[in-house]
């Protein structure tokens, strides 16, 4: 079947029809996803296609929509939550880490947890400080999950079928921003894109520029840039933050021996972190300048239009830290 | 309670139209894109928040949620200010950083809008907690939304204050719906006072406070007034004021869950043109006087808008400002 | 419900006292240092699991929080393998892996002991919405402390099973204490039951069960019996079974919260000994069966130990396995 | 005054004693603070001797606890908060990120949060997975915190005393294995450590260990055993993972040219990345092998006392890591 170029948000709906369609276990629920048809579209139709009983609003209450979720999975369903930004899943961070990534280990795997929580991420909307964040990087610390941070609509396509078919716990991270960007996607009921798998989305050999989510977009068009002054980056998307795939990264630094790690997370303790130490403890010989990293500032995200936008990663930003790694 | 007189009444009814001219411009002012973020419009609503901050003291809290433009303005907050923080403008009250969800004064006592559902709950009770350990005397008003009645953070801090009988009126503006979805869809009770049995028992705890007509500001203003002292006396309160919201949820409703003949019968027994034709009655030959209200309203929002448009951007000072006391 | 007959008494007299050597014996290989951890231990409250437990059916469920040696023995999980999970060896419930905290077996439908206090609540609405999404018919019974109450799990998982009408039975284990903090000085209302009025009202929502006396086991085995049958056929209900843990919280508890007479007071009408004299004042001649069920019990606890201590520790291998479905 | 040795759990006692007796607005609150006398038995006899307004049991709730705490710290109270332990903070992200770290800002400055937060990490007492966290970086992520994470009396005591009369927010993790560990402390009512500064715990030339909390003392066993083979470790205690003083990390990597981070979180996004990110960007003339991380392994912590004691970090571990950096 031939690709068509859908946005994110057709993706993201298309995958969970295609699944509700296939497997009678698979329902969703969560804050506005029925009657509303969801805070950002995505389940638009879902209530008059699937019924009351597959397609549930929940009250306002983090907490037992993710703890819920985790029994109804365990109990053999596999229930697609939606918690509305994970601003709100901070409140359900327990039930997450002690319970969706826990009980199958701690109960020696007598039980599974085949769930996929949905939730959207990212500043840069002028939402103010508690609702601006992009911290999919602390959920991550956390063995039992995986943690899904799609940048293209095929993408978010083939990994979201994928979370759902998996039998592990799936925190699957949208860019509240980044709903209407289009790309090809194919049609195919069974598209699935591999758990845990980083992608090359642009070929260069003068620096590996690490990103995921909307980090791919400012990298992209950093790249564009900088291929004006004949520097070609290479852009590794990793897709996903946990199973955290770098032997593609570490396959590109080989070749390019400098690299950039753009993300929208704080500063510290985040995925530039993380990537820089693994590159100089496993390529310590190939390192010809030190891995740069672009992330937020270091402060909760202000309301101002300009000064939100100071806050944030750039392009403008990651051209300049590449030009910084490949010296000049 | 003091009775109100001529001259609060008409204050009231002056600050209930300068909040509606207020929303009704800060809409067009988002579409125009001079507003952004989430903008949650309290119109509507109106006759809840004056009523019951009017019942409180100058000393006293108040804290709300994210609609709480209307809040700020019941409380006084200067409506040049609170144009500009809408504006994301340095003379904002929040200078910019906090915007329509996050407006405070705290020369006004009024600590904030909140942007997570609930999580003001916890603050109030602290505040109240300082009120009480230093013997202030002073009450928190707390208001909320009827779908933050269902979330932890509602159980935790009215049972907390129910234990520690903390001075505050917890007040739930049930405008019926949480987003697109309606209270009985999201909680078990649906008379949201009665929630208040699982914090207290035979005049020990929590007090089941009034279900009150929350489009009447004076009804609002009597029974809010009541719980105030009450929260003063004895501790803590479960009002709740039945109201609506005659926009959506925030800019961008569907608004699919509900019909327009709904909206349209609430929009023909508004709070305003409830307590105008409350006041025509009273007072013979008022309506001049209303009138030139109306448009002192409609001229103080032009210059808030004025203020607001010529005060300046934050800077990239502002941005690293205040993240720690230094 | 069925009347229990002579053999089924008899079975329950056999768990309670089951449980009751069992945890003594737990006490004392934690003493030696064999059980590490935290311990927290039933005796005193085998009535109500033993009755409650009772009142399920085998397709039914449980789950239930820490102090869960207890309600898995009730359930029928093997002692053997139970004390293994308590040495933390490969043949434990568990693997070793859970500890005396984490016990569960998915075959008996025991969804586990959890940790965090009120952790698990959701999970029992998730399990309830899975038999109701499949049409099953069977009924969660979710266990909790007294001191559960308080935390925001319970309002958000009661409310979200009123509101879905889950066939979850609620049942408070109230034992009188959270660690040291008494009911009263914990909760704004302390018949714990009236918690129920928050989330249903008018038969709607959740229903508000019984208070029932916790150290009796057929009062215990009928109320949880219907309130199994209501939750079966309409959805969520309440329990509140008034109890009293005989020992410390956990090992090494001060317990400077409480009174020794207040503990000997509870030692003496004791669940195990009221249920013996009701069983002796019942049958005639019954007395030389309860003393060999008590002979009985103290050796399987002896083969459990037995078992327990043969066998083999959890390797690497265990500690890097399940963290993910392969 | 001499400094007399006194255990972790005294030094913690006598600050909050003093605190307390100092500054009327000084107040605790927690699950069983008060009648128990703390669960690890920190503010026994404080009900007596501060009475009940000032000695506050709170229900199991600890979404309120930190939220109440951030209330009554913005209107004038100074509030130390307890959270029982670490794991229990999971429930109270929201309150501790949302507001204690934010309300300053969002607000412009209006608001003090003059709030800490007291709690115990780690594991290695085989409670299983749900009670087996050490995340202190996680909440060390978000601006507007501190995080102090002592290792010994004399710290515990000078930063806990310093941290109740600062005006920002602290999360105060202390290690709930520790407490019975012993130095001397200053009797001095008005001791106290600066926030945000690390300390070197250890003088040494061949190599630079970077450490924390339990860390300290598993690196000062380790460096025992290496001296006994002539390589010295320097060992720099972070104490605070916000503010994250680096500087005398690089001091000492100047002259060592070689690091291993000690720590007990998991093995991804830790401070383990953080500061090799770091070093390889700062000092990447000075570095003559990679920075080495000794973390916990990336799984739940199992009860059984074996495999626990595996998944953890260890003298011997890190004896390896710093073998493996200084070459041979
Ligand atoms: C914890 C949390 N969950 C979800 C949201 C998203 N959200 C914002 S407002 C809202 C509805 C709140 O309804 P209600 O409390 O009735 O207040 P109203 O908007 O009607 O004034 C929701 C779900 C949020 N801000 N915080
Ligand atoms: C969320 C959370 N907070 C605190 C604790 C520590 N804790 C363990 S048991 C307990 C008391 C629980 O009391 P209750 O619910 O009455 O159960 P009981 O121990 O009496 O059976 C506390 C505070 C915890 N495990 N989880
Ligand atoms: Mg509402
Ligand atoms: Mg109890």
């Amino acid at each position: 079947m031939a690709d068509r170029p859908i946005t994110i948000r057709e993706a993201l709906s298309a995958a969970l029809r295609e699944e509700m369609q296939r497997d009678e276990r698979v329902f969703i629920m969560g804050e506005e996803v029925g009657v509303w048809g969801g805070t950002y579209a995505v389940t638009r139709g879902f209530l008059d296609e699937f019924g009351e009983k597959r397609v549930r609003d929940t009250p306002i209450a983090e907490m037992v929509i993710a703890g819920a979720a985790v029994g109804a999975a365990m109990a053999g369903l596999r229930p697609v939550a939606e918690i509305m930004t994970i601003n709100f899943a901070f409140l359900a961070l327990d039930a997450i880490v002690n319970h969706a990534a826990k009980v199958r280990y701690m109960f020696n795997g007598q039980f599974t947890v085949p769930l996929v929580i949905r939730t959207t991420t990212g500043g840069g909307k002028q939402l103010g400080a508690t609702h601006s964040h992009a911290p999919e990087v602390i959920f991550a610390h956390f063995p039992g999950l995986y943690v899904a941070v799609p940048g293209t609509a095929y993408d978010a396509k083939g990994m979201l079928k994928a979370s759902i078919r998996d039998d592990n716990p799936v925190l699957f991270v949208e860019h509240s921003t980044m709903l209407q960007r289009r790309s090809p996607v194919p049609d195919d009921p069974d598209f699935l894109l591999p758990i845990g798998k980083s992608d090359v989305k642009r070929r260069g050999d003068d620096v590996t520029i690490v990103t995921f989510g909307k980090g791919l977009e400012w990298s992209t068009a950093a790249a564009e840039t900088l291929a004006q002054d004949g520097i070609e980056a290479e852009i590794i998307d990793l897709r996903w933050l946990r199973p955290l795939d770098l032997e593609p990264v570490f396959e590109s630094f080989k070749k390019t021996n400098r690299c950039v790690v753009v993300e929208e997370s704080l500063p510290m303790f985040n995925v530039g972190a993380e990537v820089a130490a693994r590159l100089q403890d496993e390529l310590f010989d190939y390192m010809d300048a030190p891995v740069k990293r672009v992330a937020a500032m270091d402060v909760p995200l202000p309301y101002a239009a300009e000064i939100e936008r100071m806050a944030l990663p750039s392009p403008e930003k990651i051209v300049k830290a590449v030009k910084e790694v490949v010296g000049g | 309670m003091a009775t109100p007189n001529k001259e609060t009444l008409l204050d009231w009814y002056h600050q209930m139209v300068l909040i509606r001219r207020f929303e009704e411009r800060c809409a067009e002012l988002y579409q125009q894109g001079l507003i952004g973020g989430f903008l949650h419009l309290y119109i509507g609503q109106e006759a809840t928040g004056v009523g019951a901050i009017a019942a409180l003291k100058e000393h006293d809290h108040v804290i709300t949620a994210y609609r709480d433009h209307g809040i700020a303005l019941a409380r006084g907050l200067d409506p040049k200010r609170v144009m500009a923080e809408m504006l994301g403008k340095v003379d904002g009250v929040s200078g910019g950083k906090g915007g329509s969800m996050h407006l405070a004064d705290r020369e006004r006592r009024f600590w904030g809008g909140y942007g997570i559902v609930g999580g003001h709950l916890p603050l109030a009770a602290g505040i109240a907690l300082a009120s009480k350990y230093e013997d202030r005397g002073e009450v928190v008003l707390c208001l909320m939304g009827d779908g933050a009645t269902n979330i932890g953070y509602f159980h935790e801090s009215l049972n907390l204050s129910a234990v520690w009988e903390l001075p505050v009126v917890w007040l739930i503006e049930n405008n019926q719906y949480g987003m697109g979805t309606s209270v009985a869809r999201a909680s078990g009770v649906t008379e949201l006072v009665k929630k208040a049995r699982a914090y207290g028992d035979n005049g020990r705890g929590m007090k089941e406070g009034p279900r009150i007509d929350g489009m009447n500001v004076l009804e609002v203003y009597e029974q809010v007034s009541e719980a105030v002292e009450y929260a003063r006396k004895h501790g803590p309160i479960l009002v709740e004021s039945l109201t609506y919201r005659l926009q959506g949820h925030s800019m961008g409703d569907p608004e699919r869950y509900r019909t327009k003949e709904e909206v349209e019968q609430y929009v023909a027994s508004g709070p305003i043109g409830r307590f105008r034709a409350y006041l025509i009655e009273k007072y013979k030959n008022i309506e001049p006087k209303l009138d030139e209200i109306d448009a002192r309203a409609l001229e103080e929002v032009d210059e808030a808008v004025e203020f607001a448009k010529n005060s300046p951007d934050p800077t990239f000072e502002d941005l690293v400002r205040h993240v720690y006391v230094d």
